[in-house]
């Protein structure tokens, strides 16, 4: 089988090994969770409970009118201690319910759950399904996934995409769930295209996950419409217009989204959890994480409760090893630094990784000498060099002309910079300015 | 007289009447209406179209200085001189109405509000702000990089060692660069005579916000009580005035437990109407709170319960001596 | 408006007119010395290069002008002529009197040149020039080093464009000389 | 009046120097360099033209109409350079030959029309001679300078005469038109840090 | 045949080998003022070959027909330079009336060329080479495409410094300046070129 | 947790380890093949003159930052891969002092007056070279081997004397110290792509288009690609990162025009070489290549 991938990219060091073996353990139930109102890309959701109430597990906290938007449940019963606005792994104070659990863990009489079998299901049904479980992209973008399976009238989707690619270093959640849940995965993936109306999928897997290559391929072993496509082990081949362009050859229009060349992209995880929201009436309270990283004892890959304070996922592995100087939330590539051990984790956190001070990543910028591998490198084809040097001298009406807006903020130009220059951040800033006078 | 005279003269003297004859007629035919102020520098410019200022010929530079794109002094062929009727005709137009001055709505600096991390990456306020919303405890806070003072072209604003700008308002022009520059929108422009500033713009509740600063607004709502003329409302737990009406009493300072509003004028202790009034109603006209009565030409009184000490009456009172005003120490 | 034309009009005629006059004066006043110096400058140069001759011809001959050199005796000795082509930088110009009784060059003279100074600019110098003094006609050849041969022409060292240049110049001077005069007799 | 006649002499010498402040009149300045004797020739030259129509200018100004005042000063200054011209090529060939074009192209320096504009047609004569003459010495001081360098390190001598001895390799850079550009560039940078310094 | 080679090596030699700006030191206000922007000095560079091209053709045919015909050498400056600038006046109130357009690309950089040397440096370059009427047209673009040349690849440097770290006494002139004598000595490379 | 506080930046949080330090000593490092050749093709007098040549450079760059009041970076090595690199273009009978100066201009107003590293559009190296020419054409014409005065290979060329091209392959020939062996340069300029330190494809323009226009105007491809500073020129110097292109197209054009100026000065301009200022003069157009040869951004439809 041939192994695609995309121009350019990076090879980083992957710390893949550190718990590539480590199967996913159930992390402990937390004496109280911090649940935030706002976990996904879209409208504001409105409290459902208010401070002192008593709520359920699995019960939900909030949710909108609107259809561009993913209700929030709890994952522990007990009692609404307080709402306030708390900062949120995004580094935003986000208004959030902090529920102190109890011992009883009563679960809700969940409405999901409905007499038909999962086949017998309408492509409708199965989207509102999604909706009330409160499903997002869960590779990190938080996308309502019911709202991506909604394919509009006028488009015709042709290819749909499971993303088990994880490129990002140190993170093994995708590659622990298609080991050892390639089933669920597959039927979730299968009700997804339902909902979406797609005939033919694939899988994409990097060709450093031979286990879960094998596992997902004896999976599909009776699917004639899903594949296994093989990747070459390169950052950012999980980037979905990477991904695409690899394995199809197209590319998302400038602007535009996977949906206008007929392609819709989803998360491993993700298919897990809309398989256990229309199989078991489950609502989205529970997602995959590794933790991991030379700060960490016993790196490891856990199960967890969605509003888990990361302390406690950090406890759960065995705590800090040495002095920490960083923790990440998220990949080391594109995840955010954290100020502080108290903040919870939301439906998008997909790992936790602890850096020595020696390991920390410094930019100390020095003179660019247009070595040209950040344009050697950058997978959007950009000149990240000249973007952050408009950026950096405030030439912010010049960056439109090179596409600013077409970055994808992987930070591969950070990356690979001889000269240590922080060009993703100029670039941001460069991003938000001209967001701004296009206003 | 010798031929080559003759000739030249008339070579010349036809080459000159011609061209002369044919500009002029081109001058009237292809005549084009301009910016009578543009004309106006182009006059007083030397008209070498040498190009040395940067800009295409002299009415491109005369164009560029009406539009504020060129600095009045960057002809360098004319020097001063030219500098100095550039600033002529450029100052007849220069009749500001309101001037305003910026302020700082944040007094949280390095002290009172915490890092809460170590920050590394490039030291703007901007870059800050667009990682993870600032490592500061107060959200919004002055981040304390100074881009406001780097993009101030009047050299007004200075970073304090606490981390916090300091406006100089005699340079201030009011031009707003820095409020633009400032992502966290803690800097205003406010009308130079208003007096009271509420120098918070935390939106957090009172608790959170008694735990990470000391002199950010706990939204208390004492000012709100307390201002004679509702110019303070309460928004989403901050205090906000309204410029518009702020009577400059300063009472709302005076309430303040935590010190975040500030007053700069004298606040009054007491004012009374002595015989010397006229009773021409104006003071009982601009009371705001209707503590001033009296008929028309006779002397007017001040019930003291309701007067508020705002002194809009002695500011507006014509007759010398009519209102006295005592001030606190 | 008509009136403002008519100002334009006559101003800069009466301007062009005055300088017409001033300038009128002054042509008259210099060209006799002009005319002096450059007479001079030709008569040297033709002295260089025909350093016998007494007395100096001009003749046209198809269509070029042709300066012939006559002895005391009125022999004519030689003839000279001005030459030119591309150098360097720009067009070398030179002037050559050759010996047609005996198809030998007298001398060169460069009138006027852009080569680089203190190199190229060294083809005005005599150590250059010398190169040609009494050489037999023919093709020449221009070597870096030391002349070993008489049909071999010392390059300036770090020149040898302009050496090159001067070299063809002369080339061709000659064979217009030649084929005015029958050359080769 | 005296003390402002002595202001405006001044002037052109350091304060508003013509070419490392105003940075005009660069072509000549670049062009004519290569020796003393051309930077000098040229500098008087520029200088008398200068002098002659800013006399000129400031006794006409009232006669010349505003909107050919352009034209006719560059007809007045061509004038004075063809006399200048003439006159050189008559009694001074070589000097004539050696700065060819750009004698003509004194017509065209932006500092002569510059001046006129700026000054001559504003201001009494007495006030323009004073101009004209600090601001041609301005000039001509520079050009000298920066042709004592030239000459002195392209050919290892000033006015012709050997100054650095036969030990010295000339550096030919120097008087090539790249070397014109760099020492320029040089002397103006150099100046700025005196200006800088001064401040 | 011979005609046409004079013209191509005329041309040439005007763009590359006797750079304008370059070696011959003509129009070097405009190349220092105007060059701090690609699209500015392309246009610069534009406006500057066209108004060559007509000198050219303008200048030739004075002299010839007047300044030969008569005798009248001296008239040579004055009536190149009333030329040059009525015709370039004469262009701009043109463009500026009949296409706005042409004239922000183009027009507004004329004025700017009349009192460029490299015009009138142009016009008495042409009688002393003793051009014909065709060659002293080439002539007349070459230097114009020359000049567009250097200004263009100028303003590309000065851009690119831009986001440099220029010692602050060197910024603006000086270090155009530099960046010139760097340019003419890699210009060097073309000399001698067409004497082959 | 014992530390204070939590170090805060942006993503990414980890980085390749390559610096410029790293690179700069490699490419010093690739060229000590050439160093050895020209030492033992010239003996100690070549290793002087390189020595003469990196210590101006170093003094340069460090009195500059002093002056400057910037960091000392001496140690980035790329004041000493200039001053090297200057030194391999130089005959080896090249006095001391012309070395110096040539390093001193190379490092001053080939790269600090435009305020260092990174910022010089041109190549301080070639600067120097092309200044060096310029004042001293008779000095940096002189070609010494075995003490008698001799032309470079392409002077022979022009004089239709045969070389055998093994000779000319590894360089036992007169020339430019560092530009004689080829063998010795091609094996750096090897483990330089090999560690990705110089792009292949400016080389690969610049050489190819040598040969075709050698091709077409009925020269020998392979003296010409051998002889001469083609080769040296072509890997390390072309290659320059601060005064090469960045964008892939735009390095295409800058090989295929800097051979094609080498070509046009060779076959028919007024210098025996033309590469320095085919390099030189294509380091100009760099920003504009740059400008308008960007490459097409994923997604945008042309």
């Amino acid at each position: 089988m041939s192994i695609l991938t995309f121009k350019q990219g990076i090879h980083p060091e992957y710390h893949k090994d550190l718990t590539k073996e480590k199967p996913l353990k159930k992390a402990n139930r937390p004496k109280e969770v911090i649940i935030p109102l706002q976990q996904h890309i879209g409208a504001p959701l409105d409290p459902l409970v208010k401070k002192g109430d008593h709520v359920k597990k699995y019960q939900k906290l909030a949710d909108t009118e609107s259809f561009v938007a993913a209700p929030v449940h709890t994952s522990v019963s007990g009692t609404i201690k307080s709402i306030e606005k708390i900062r949120t792994p995004s580094g935003q104070k986000i208004l959030s319910f902090i529920i102190k659990a109890d011992e009883e863990d009563e679960e809700v009489d969940y409405s999901l759950k409905t007499n038909k079998e999962a086949k017998d299901l309408s492509p409708k049904e199965i989207i509102k399904i999604i909706r009330e479980a409160g499903i997002v992209g869960l590779g990190g973008a938080m996308f309502p996934t019911h709202v991506k399976l909604s394919v509009p009238e006028d488009k015709k989707i042709d290819y749909f995409i499971l993303n088990g690619i994880e490129c990002e270093p140190f993170l093994n959640v995708d590659n622990r769930m298609m080991i050892e849940r390639s089933s669920d995965i597959i039927a979730g993936m299968k009700l997804m295209m339902k909902a979406a109306g797609v005939k033919k999928g694939f899988i994409g897997i990097e060709n450093n996950k031979p286990r879960a290559i094998s596992n997902m391929k004896s999976a599909v072993k009776n699917e004639d419409n899903i594949e296994i496509k093989v990747f070459e082990t390169k950052y950012p081949q999980g980037g979905e217009k990477m991904l695409i362009k690899a394995a199809l050859g197209r590319e998302v229009p400038k602007g535009g989204l996977p949906l206008d060349i007929g392609v819709i992209v989803n998360n491993i995880s993700t298919a897990v959890a809309v398989f256990e929201a229309v199989n078991e009436g489950k609502p989205l309270t529970e997602r995959p994480i590794t933790v991991t990283g030379e700060g960490i004892m016993n790196p490891t890959n856990l199960y967890y409760k969605i509003g888990t304070p990361i302390k406690d996922l950090i406890e759960k592995a065995g705590g800090f090893q040495g002095e920490p100087a960083k923790i990440i939330l998220g990949g080391p590539m594109t995840g955010s630094a954290q100020q502080s051990i108290e903040v919870p984790t939301v439906k998008g956190t997909s790992g936790i990784i602890v850096l020595h001070e020696k390991s920390v990543a410094k930019f100390d910028a020095k003179p660019c000498i247009r070595c040209a591998r950040c344009v050697d490198c950058c997978p959007m084809y950009l000149l990240p060099l000249k973007l952050s040097d408009l950026s950096q001298f405030e030439r912010y009406d010049e960056l439109e002309k090179y596409d600013v807006q077409s970055c994808i903020e992987c930070g591969t130009c950070s990356y690979i910079c001889p000269a240590d220059r922080p060009l993703l951040d100029y670039i941001r800033i460069g991003k938000m300015e001209d967001m701004k006078m296009k206003k | 007289m010798d031929s080559i005279y003759i000739y030249s003269i008339l070579s010349m003297g036809g080459i000159g009447a011609i061209l002369a004859l044919g500009l002029g007629l081109a001058a009237k035919k292809f005549h084009v209406e301009v910016d009578e102020r543009i004309k106006e520098v182009e006059k007083v410019l030397p008209g070498a179209n040498c190009g040395a200022c940067g800009y295409a010929g002299c009415s491109s530079f005369a164009e560029a200085v009406i539009k504020g794109d060129a600095e009045i002094n960057g002809c360098p062929v004319g020097g001063n001189e030219v500098a100095e009727k550039i600033a002529e005709i450029l100052g007849v137009q220069e009749e500001t109405n309101e001037t305003v001055k910026a302020q700082l709505l944040c007094s949280g600096g390095i002290k009172e509000t915490k890092k809460i991390s170590e920050y590394h990456g490039i030291e703007t306020c901007k870059a800050v702000s667009s990682i993870n919303g600032g490592s500061k405890s107060c959200q919004y806070a002055c981040l304390g990089y100074g881009d406001c003072e780097e993009v101030c072209p009047f050299d007004a604003i200075e970073m304090s060692e606490n981390g916090l700008p300091i406006i100089d308002k005699e340079k201030c022009t009011g031009c707003g660069k820095c409020v633009q520059a400032c992502p966290q929108n803690i800097i205003v422009l406010a009308p130079e005579d208003k007096l009271n500033h509420i120098r918070c713009s935390s939106h957090e509740p009172g608790k959170v916000v008694s735990k990470i600063c000391e002199v950010g607004c706990i939204g208390c709502s004492l000012c709100v009580k307390t201002c004679p003329i509702d110019a303070i409302k309460m928004e989403d737990n901050l205090a906000v005035i309204d410029y518009d009406k702020c009577i400059n009493c300063g009472l709302c300072s005076e309430k303040c437990p935590t010190g975040t509003i500030e007053f700069n004028g004298r606040l009054i202790e007491k004012v009374v109407i002595t015989d010397q009034c006229v009773g021409c109603t104006r003071c009982a006209k601009a009371c705001p709170v209707n503590a001033i009565e009296g008929e028309l030409k006779k002397v007017h009184e001040i019930d003291q319960n309701k007067c508020v000490k705002c002194g809009l009456c002695y500011d507006v009172c014509k007759v010398e001596g009519a209102i006295e005003v005592t001030y606190k120490k | 408006m008509e009136k403002k034309i008519s100002k334009l009009v006559i101003t800069l005629t009466v301007i062009g007119i005055i300088s017409a006059i001033a300038l009128s004066f002054v042509y008259q006043w210099t060209t006799p010395y002009i005319e002096e110096h450059q007479a001079e400058a030709q008569k040297k140069a033709i002295n260089a290069v025909l350093p016998q001759a007494e007395e100096v011809k001009e003749v046209e001959k198809a269509g070029q002008t042709f300066y012939e050199g006559y002895d005391s005796n009125g022999n004519r000795i030689g003839v000279a002529i001005n030459a030119s082509g591309p150098g360097y930088q720009n067009v070398i110009e030179l002037m050559i009197g050759v010996n047609i009784n005996v198809d030998k060059i007298y001398a060169i003279k460069i009138l006027s040149h852009e080569e680089t100074p203190g190199l190229g600019a060294r083809i005005n110098g005599d150590e250059f020039k010398s190169n040609f003094v009494d050489k037999e006609f023919g093709d020449y050849d221009v070597v870096k080093r030391q002349a070993k041969t008489e049909m071999e022409v010392e390059a300036i060292a770090g020149a040898t464009i302009s050496s090159k240049s001067v070299t063809s110049i002369v080339e061709k001077a000659i064979k217009q000389i030649q084929s005015a005069y029958g050359g080769g007799a | 009046m005296l003390k402002r006649i002595l202001y405006d002499f001044k002037n052109g010498l350091w304060r508003e120097n013509p070419i490392i402040v105003l940075v005009i009149g660069m072509c000549p300045t670049l062009a004519v360099t290569n020796t003393v004797q051309n930077g000098l020739a040229m500098g008087i030259a520029t200088s008398f033209v200068l002098l002659s129509s800013e006399i000129v200018i400031s006794l006409f100004k009232k006669f010349i109409p505003n909107n050919v005042r352009i034209p006719s000063f560059i007809l007045i200054i061509a004038t004075f350079v063809t006399f200048t011209d003439f006159f050189l090529k008559a009694f001074f060939p070589d000097i004539a030959t050696s700065l060819s074009l750009f004698i003509p192209l004194i017509v065209v320096n932006c500092l002569i029309l510059g001046r006129q504009e700026a000054f001559a047609s504003k201001n009494p004569t007495r006030r323009a001679i004073a101009d004209a003459l600090g601001m041609g010495i301005g000039f001509t001081w520079v050009l000298v300078l920066l042709s004592a360098v030239r000459e002195l390190l392209g050919m290892g001598s000033i006015f012709g005469l050997t100054i650095l001895g036969s030990w010295y390799q000339p550096m030919v850079i120097m008087i090539l038109p790249a070397g014109a550009f760099i020492s320029l560039g040089v002397l103006v940078g150099f100046m700025n840090v005196l200006k800088r310094r001064g401040n | 045949m011979e005609e046409l080679r004079v013209v191509i090596l005329v041309f040439i030699s005007t763009v590359l080998i006797n750079n304008f700006i370059l070696v011959k030191f003509l129009g070097i206000c405009p190349f220092l003022g105007v060059s701090k922007q690609v699209e500015t000095a392309f246009s610069m560079g534009m406006a500057t070959t066209f108004v060559m091209t007509l000198t050219a053709a303008a200048t030739w045919l004075i002299n010839t027909y007047i300044l030969e015909y008569f005798n009248l050498p001296f008239l040579r400056y004055v009536s190149f330079i009333i030329v040059i600038a009525s015709l370039v006046q004469f262009v701009e109130m043109f463009i500026k009336k009949s296409s706005p357009v042409l004239y922000k690309a183009l027009g507004i950089y004329l004025p700017l060329i009349t009192t460029n040397c490299a015009i009138l440096g142009l016009a008495l370059l042409i009688p002393l080479n003793g051009y014909n009427f065709i060659t002293s047209v080439v002539f007349g673009l070459g230097a114009g495409i020359g000049f567009t040349l250097a200004i263009v690849l100028m303003a590309g440097l000065r851009e690119s410094l831009e986001f440099g770290d220029v010692p602050e006494s060197l910024k603006g002139v000086p270090i155009t300046l530099i960046l010139a004598g760097i340019m003419a000595m890699a210009f060097m490379g073309f000399s001698g070129l067409i004497s082959i | 947790m014992n530390k204070e506080q939590l170090i805060f930046t942006s993503n990414p949080h980890i980085k390749d380890s390559t610096s410029v330090e790293d690179i700069m000593w490699t490419v010093v490092f690739a060229l000590v093949p050439a160093v050895l050749a020209s030492t033992y093709f010239f003996g100690l007098r070549a290793l002087l003159v390189i020595a003469v040549s990196i210590i101006g450079a170093v003094i340069t760059e460090y009195i500059f930052l002093k002056i400057r009041k910037k960091e000392i970076v001496i140690d980035d090595g790329s004041a000493v891969l200039t001053g090297l690199l200057l030194a391999l273009t130089l005959p080896p009978s090249i006095p001391l002092w012309t070395a110096f100066l040539g390093s001193i201009v190379a490092i001053g107003l080939g790269k600090q007056v435009f305020g260092g590293l990174g910022f010089n559009p041109f190549n301080p190296a070639l600067v120097g070279r092309a200044f060096l020419t310029a004042s001293y054409p008779v000095l940096m014409t002189t070609w010494v081997l075995d003490g008698t005065s001799t032309a470079t290979p392409l002077s022979y060329i022009n004089n239709g004397e045969l070389i055998e091209t093994w000779d000319l392959f590894i360089g036992n020939i007169g020339g430019s110290l560092g530009e004689t062996s080829a063998l010795a340069l091609l094996l750096g300029a090897a483990y330089l792509i090999y560690k990705g330190y110089i792009n292949w494809r400016i080389p690969t323009g610049m050489i190819s288009s040598v040969i075709v226009i050698s091709f077409l105007a009925g020269e020998n491809p392979i003296l010409h690609i051998f002889a001469g500073s083609l080769i040296i020129g072509a890997f390390y110097m072309a290659t320059d990162m601060v005064t090469s292109p960045v964008t892939k197209k735009a390095r295409w054009v800058f090989g295929i025009g800097a051979g094609l100026l080498v070509a046009i000065i060779r076959f028919w301009g007024g210098y025996p070489e033309g590469v320095m200022y085919s390099i030189l003069l294509m380091n100009t157009t760099v920003p504009l290549l740059d400008r308008y040869l960007k490459p097409k951004t994923l997604g945008v439809v042309e």
